[in-house]
């Protein structure tokens, strides 16, 4: 693990829906090896940010990771660069098994002579990505079968094996015990060791516990920017979160636009 | 986008579970031989010995419409890519098969009977020559309907057309096929096709000895392409293929090109159908447009269904089956194989979506004792579109 | 994978060794044809015969009636005796509309049911799918439609009329009315397509001019733009090989566009009572067709064929030119087999030439030479009850010539 | 030129035929994602009640008008059934839908062959319906045409102020936007979705009416006409009306043209690799409801 790390520098970004703007001039920076923790309420263009990350909706401005823009670059390209994301509802392929799922997320490299040949034995990374997220003993278990938090687990470790430098994750811990919380926040801080991490969560316990520094969105603008604390005592965030009650533990249930 | 939680109990999968290997890696390879091996005894052994020769060749058709079965159960049961298409590539390898018996029996030199009565041509039309040469015409018979699939492919696929507007397209593509081979009579034989073929490589297609041998060709190939499929099947491409299915956007994401994985596969069911369209022509005599249109293109489909979409041999038992069923059932009550075809559509794709299959594996797990968690397990679908 | 790769190796082989061991004793294209033809069983006291008609898909329209008319004559021939004291039983079965399953089915029939004649197909794509079938089994298919010609097969008797027995008089009867440009509109298949050659052939030698030709794809309701260009062509007349659902919308768009059957008349020549009825006199009145035979028929013969198939089938039920061919057809069989004085197909087809009978639409005679049936033309004309009737025919009974070898004008056509 | 104009409005009349047959499906499938193979059928239920009306009611003009809601009826509870016994089993797997409908139009075709057997059946039109209007210059609008094109543009109208205003109408909309959120607020979904489907059947119905003016009435009507249908939904877009207004007679026009310069074959095939490259352009089809799951 001697990759360099590397920053998340989004400048003056835009997305727009018929009309209606959902992200509306964000800049932020990500420090490397940062874990960054991104919140507001409902609506205030969180998912369509990290959404413009990766390619998955047309934006303007600019998204640099490292030195290379990925505003303008296809989905699959910039997973190659190495950023990865996870999304609200689990997506691990649900009738593979675990180590099936890992062994697809490494192997986006792979020649087409490697590909039409069967797997044989537990390639390295996959066997190191399983002891990470604790499910060696669940190999060859299908992940359909997984539990809720042990699938967010998977996820997270395909990301590892996909060997990204940038983790955006959203809202892993959504309903989720507290026991699998604990153990998700120990795995983003081994992770976040030589990788940078970017979470979207609504789960203020666990952001107080884990997070490094803190992003609130609202309406698709930056609000407050700080540590825990910094942004816990603007009055901003307060005046917007009042009457948004965000307790820990709550799984947010409404749509987010 | 919905975060609102799907209760994962009632949101059933779509799509039939993917096998898994039951025991370890030896004995499934056994027990796959062992099958291969009964196989190939019952097409080439036992078969031939309780057939007639008419019963034979109608073994032989059916065998064909197996192969393009197996391509699809790739294509639509392990890809997702429903191929509402497939008698475009049936035909395209029929016809180059077909235009090269055509030009053999009719010697060097001369053209086919149905151009100088229709057609009333001078010389042989251009894009025929090539085809009085085996070299060219062989081949063609796979790489044509190859060449189109990944054409129609990288376009619609690199624009992520796909479910119902795929096989929507496909469809048209099949009904627009036909409309082209028929305005064509001349050169094509228009509705009637290229009918009354002789020989087959210099033997006699009259002659019953002659008939068998196609046949044991068709049995033969048709073993392999199950071998290939079964590889295929067991690769890492065909893990992968099954992740594209089940959530092509995840696919994305990890740095795929889920067009890609999915062209290869379109493309080798393209090359099934086209071979299976060459073999049709010497066990039948005939390629017409009446069997690549949208009916014939549908009921490739239902062989595939009613035998297990996601299964190695499903799609090859089913198909056989079902034609089977509609050769028996239209001679003792024809006019009525409609309804029962119609039915078989409908209680097998709303009732048992993992076909004939998912009930030998209902069998098998009963015998197992649960032990391992069974695929039946209603998985929720991965809903990544719902990002 | 040293397995996998053994059992691909043993399944090539075993493809290979198969082949070639039989490959060794099976016929080459060169060798003489010997395979012999498979013998009707006749051993009881009753002989089978195919009926192969669509009784499902989009032809079941029209083939039904064929295959009724069938069974009446069949059922006639037992009443009075059977076939050389044989009773007549027929086996049925379904071409689906579907040409391959029309070969696999007569296949069927003459292997399996080991049948003395079949009766049926009504597509030409349908019978030159079945034609090299009956000619390896050396059988016999009656067929029992007007069609394009152009085809003589020793072992297909045609009781239809070829071209110089319906279109030839037809474009004759159009000449002698002073009709002096043509518009053709057709189908997109064989028919039409070959028909319209002839026309266009016709028309040079005849001093008339072919305005336009247009071919709609089989079962297209579509007729917006055809009609449009029939009407700006301003044809005399127009010459329509349209089959089946076509030639409903063909007649609604038609009437709707002003046209009428004084002002451009239509000859058709795949319209017979049964068509009337699904498209409506509303549309129709008017219109002409050329066949060999009408309802209105005069002669004894015609008035007890209509009333036993309305006695059997429905008083509503009219009879048409195919239906009255293939009834023929069934009596055509049974006296060449009695001439014969054996189901033989050999000596059936000896026996054949110059075999009359005393048909609804005239008498017929059967021309040994092409297999195909000397027949009146008749011109007719659709009245507001649905009926035709005749208003022209060509006297005697016309020699069929399906190459059209007796028509200078026809030189280049075969 | 009175040609060109000629043809122009037979591509604007093509086109009303293929709104009326997409506009139902456009309900169903554009709304529901349900591809409903059948379709085709239930324009052919609509035709043979035209037929069915015609043998009690012989003046030919008011067995049309009578038909046309007793056809939306008899084919939108055909649509119910359907959904009912079936398709509410396959929301969660639309291809399905596919082959299952696939399925239920052989049966319906078979019983309408065993039903009014397999000739096609006639039914009278009222004689207004079979002239034309002669405009100056030679040019001829045909009534029945015309009737169809103000058959489809009522039917338009009516299915977008039903969708606007009704309470069933907004109920409709909210499915289709987010039916989730739908149903945590209280709108009974699968009642929705029984209506939305009585309505885009029962529309097909009223298709099948208008078509007894220009084609056949027969079992297999329906088959011809499907893929057309389905095709100026798909290059339409889902979830709103305005692609497959704009799509059908778009397309109308095409073919026409194309028929005119060339052949009704050729012109076919036109049609599709226009449809082809379209979707090459916008894969999503002409309009579609920007809604973030489409992403």
């Amino acid at each position: 693990m001697t990759e360099q790390l590397y920053g998340l520098s989004i400048r003056d970004l835009r997305v727009s829906f018929d009309g209606f703007t959902a992200v509306d001039g964000v800049s932020l920076d990500v420090a490397p090896g940062d874990i960054r923790f991104l919140i507001g309420p409902n609506g205030a263009g969180k998912t369509t940010l990290v959404d413009a990350v990766t390619g998955l909706v047309k934006a303007t401005g600019s998204v640099r990771f490292g030195d290379r823009e990925l505003l303008g670059r296809p989905v699959h390209r910039i997973s190659r660069l190495g950023v990865g994301r996870t999304f609200q509802t689990s997506t691990v392929f649900e009738e593979l098994t675990v180590l099936q799922n890992l062994d697809i997320a490494a192997g986006a490299r792979r020649s087409w002579a490697t590909l039409l040949r069967r797997r044989h034995g537990v390639p390295d990374e996959v066997a190191e990505a399983l002891e990470v997220i604790g499910l060696a003993g669940r190999a060859d278990q299908l992940a359909g079968t997984l539990a809720h938090g042990q699938k967010q687990w998977l996820e997270i470790g395909m990301l590892l094996v996909q060997d990204v430098r940038l983790l955006l994750l959203d809202e892993p811990v959504a309903g989720m015990s507290h026991e699998e919380r604990d153990a998700t926040g120990q795995l983003l801080e081994q992770v976040s060791q030589d990788r940078t991490v970017v979470v979207i969560e609504h789960d203020m316990d666990f952001l107080r516990r884990f997070a490094r520094t803190v992003t609130v969105l609202h309406a698709g603008r930056v609000l407050s920017e700080g540590t825990v604390a910094q942004v816990q005592a603007d009055p901003r965030v307060q005046e917007v979160y009042l009457g948004h009650p965000v307790d820990a533990g709550s799984a947010p249930t409404a749509t987010e636009a | 986008m919905t975060t609102v939680a799907r209760d994962p109990a009632t949101d059933v999968d779509p799509t039939p579970p993917v096998e898994k290997p039951a025991a370890g890696p030896s004995r499934h390879r056994f027990r796959a031989a062992a099958g291969f091996a009964l196989g190939a005894a019952l097409l080439f052994a036992v078969a031939p010995l309780v057939l007639s020769d008419f019963r034979l060749s109608l073994l032989a058709k059916y065998l064909c419409v197996a192969m393009v079965a197996v391509g699809i159960g790739l294509a639509w049961g392990r890809g997702g890519m429903l191929a509402l298409g497939q008698g475009v590539f049936f035909g395209l390898g029929g016809y180059a098969m077909a235009m090269h018996l055509k030009l053999a029996d009719a010697g060097p030199g001369n053209m086919p009977d149905f151009m100088m009565l229709y057609g009333q041509l001078d010389e042989l039309p251009l894009w025929w020559r090539p085809f009085a040469s085996p070299w060219f015409a062989l081949p063609a018979t796979v790489l044509l309907p190859m060449a189109v699939a990944f054409v129609l492919g990288s376009l619609v696929f690199r624009r992520r057309v796909r479910g119902a507007y795929f096989a929507i397209l496909s469809q048209a593509l099949a009904a627009a096929m036909v409309i082209l081979l028929i305005g064509q009579q001349g050169t094509t034989g228009g509705t009637n096709g290229l009918t009354d073929i002789q020989g087959f490589f210099g033997y006699d297609l009259d002659d019953p000895v002659n008939q068998r041998m196609v046949y044991f060709i068709i049995a033969g190939i048709l073993l392999a392409l199950l071998a290939l499929t079964r590889h295929l099947m067991q690769s890492r491409y065909g893990e992968l293929l099954v992740a594209v299915r089940d959530g092509e956007e995840r696919v994305r994401f990890l740095g795929y090109d889920p067009a890609t994985v999915k062209l290869v596969a379109y493309v080798v069911a393209a090359g099934m159908a086209g071979l299976a369209g060459a073999l049709f022509v010497p066990a039948v005599g005939i390629i017409s447009p009446a069997l690549i249109g949208i009916v014939p293109s549908i009921e490739f489909v239902i062989g595939v269904a009613v035998g297990g979409r996601a299964t190695l041999l499903g799609p090859v038992l089913g198909a056989v089956a079902v034609a089977w069923a509609r050769t028996a059932l239209s001679e003792r009550f024809p006019g009525t194989w409609t309804y029962l075809q119609g039915l078989l559509f409908v209680v097998v794709v709303a009732f048992l979506p993992g076909g004939l299959a998912s009930l030998v594996g209902l069998a098998r797990r009963r015998t197992d004792g649960g032990r391992r968690p069974g695929p039946l397990v209603r998985l929720r679908r991965s809903r990544v579109e719902a990002g | 994978m040293t397995l996998f790769r053994g059992r691909r190796i043993l399944a090539g082989a075993m493809t290979l060794v198969a082949a070639a061991a039989l490959a060794a004793c099976g016929s080459k294209t060169t060798d003489a044809n010997t395979s012999a033809g498979v013998t009707a069983d006749v051993s009881g006291d009753t002989v089978k015969v195919g009926l192969l008609n669509s009784l499902s898909g989009t032809m079941a329209i029209s083939e039904v009636t064929v295959r009724d008319s069938i069974m009446l004559a069949i059922e006639e021939i037992n009443a009075a005796g059977g076939v050389l004291g044989k009773k007549v039983q027929p086996v049925g079965e379904d071409g689906a509309s579907d040409w391959p399953t029309f070969a696999e089915k007569a296949e069927k029939l003459i292997r399996e049911d080991r049948v003395a004649a079949v009766f049926g197909c009504w597509t030409s794509a349908s019978r030159k799918a079945v034609k090299p079938v009956f000619e390896k089994n050396k059988a016999l298919l009656f067929y029992p439609v007007q069609y394009e010609g152009l085809e003589q097969s020793p072992y297909i008797f045609y009781t239809g009329a070829t071209t110089n027995q319906q279109i030839v008089p037809g474009l004759d009867y159009l000449k002698a009315q002073g009709a002096k440009s043509l518009y053709l509109v057709g189908s997109d298949y064989v028919f039409p397509r070959t028909a319209n050659k002839i026309i266009k052939a016709y028309a040079e030698a005849n001093g008339m001019t072919v305005l336009g030709e247009d071919y709609a794809p089989l079962g297209s309701t579509e007729f917006g733009t055809i009609t449009n260009k029939v009407k700006s062509a301003g044809a005399d007349a127009v010459f329509n090989t349209l089959n089946g659902d076509s030639n409903v919308a063909f007649f609604k768009e038609y009437k709707s566009a002003g046209l009428t059957a004084t002002s451009m008349p239509v000859v058709s020549v795949s319209i017979a009572e049964e068509e009337v009825k699904s498209i409506g006199t509303q549309y129709l009145e008017g219109q002409l067709t050329a066949w060999n035979y009408y309802q209105t028929t005069p002669g004894a013969a015609n008035e007890k064929f209509v009333a036993a198939y309305k006695a059997k089938y429905g008083a509503d039920k009219p009879t048409s030119d195919p239906m009255e061919a293939a009834y023929v057809s069934v009596y055509l069989w049974k006296a060449m087999v009695e001439k014969a004085g054996a189901f033989d197909v050999e000596k059936v087809r000896e026996a054949s030439d110059g075999i009359t009978f005393e048909a609804p639409e005239g008498l017929v005679t059967v021309d040994g030479a092409t297999q195909h049936i000397a027949k009146t033309a008749r011109v007719g004309k659709v009245g507001a009850d649905g009926l035709i009737t005749e208003v022209w025919n060509s006297g005697d009974p016309i020699t069929p010539d399906p190459y059209l070898k007796s028509y200078p004008w026809a030189g280049g056509l075969s | 030129m009175t040609v060109l104009i000629g043809q122009l409005f037979t591509g604007v009349s093509i086109g009303a035929v293929l709104l009326l047959i997409a506009l139902g499906l456009a309900l169903t499938f554009g709304q529901m994602g349900v591809i409903n193979m059948a379709h085709g059928e239930f324009i052919m239920a609509g035709a043979y009640t035209t037929y069915v009306l015609q043998q009690v009611v012989t003046v030919a003009g008011w067995s049309l008008l009578v038909a046309l809601p007793v056809a939306f009826l008899v084919a939108g509870t055909m649509g119910v059934l359907l959904e009912i016994l079936l398709i509410r089993r396959l929301y969660a797997r639309p291809l399905d839908t596919l082959l299952v409908t696939w399925g239920v139009s052989l049966i319906l075709q078979q019983l309408a062959r065993d039903v009014f057997g397999s000739p096609n059946v006639q039914t009278r039109a009222p004689e207004l319906l079979t002239g034309n209007i002669a405009l100056p210059g030679g040019i001829t609008v045909a009534n029945n045409r015309l009737f169809i094109l103000a058959l489809a543009g009522g039917a338009v109208v009516a299915l977008t102020v039903a969708l606007r205003v009704t309470p069933l109408g907004r109920r409709i909309r909210a499915v289709v936007q987010n039916r989730d959120l739908a149903a945590v607020s209280g709108i009974a979904t699968a009642r929705v979705d029984r209506m939305t489907f009585f309505i885009g059947s029962g529309l097909a119905g009223i298709a099948g009416v208008a078509l007894t003016l220009l084609g056949p009435i027969g079992p297999t009507m329906g088959t011809n006409l499907i893929i057309d249908a389905f095709l100026v939904v798909v290059v339409g877009g889902i979830g709103q009306l305005k692609g497959t207004v704009i799509v059908a007679f778009g397309l109308g026009v095409l073919q026409a043209t194309g028929e005119y310069l060339t052949t009704l074959s050729v012109a076919k095939v036109m049609v599709f690799v226009a449809i082809v490259a379209f979707l090459q352009w916008r894969p999503q089809g002409m309009f579609t409801l920007r809604t973030r799951s489409l992403a």
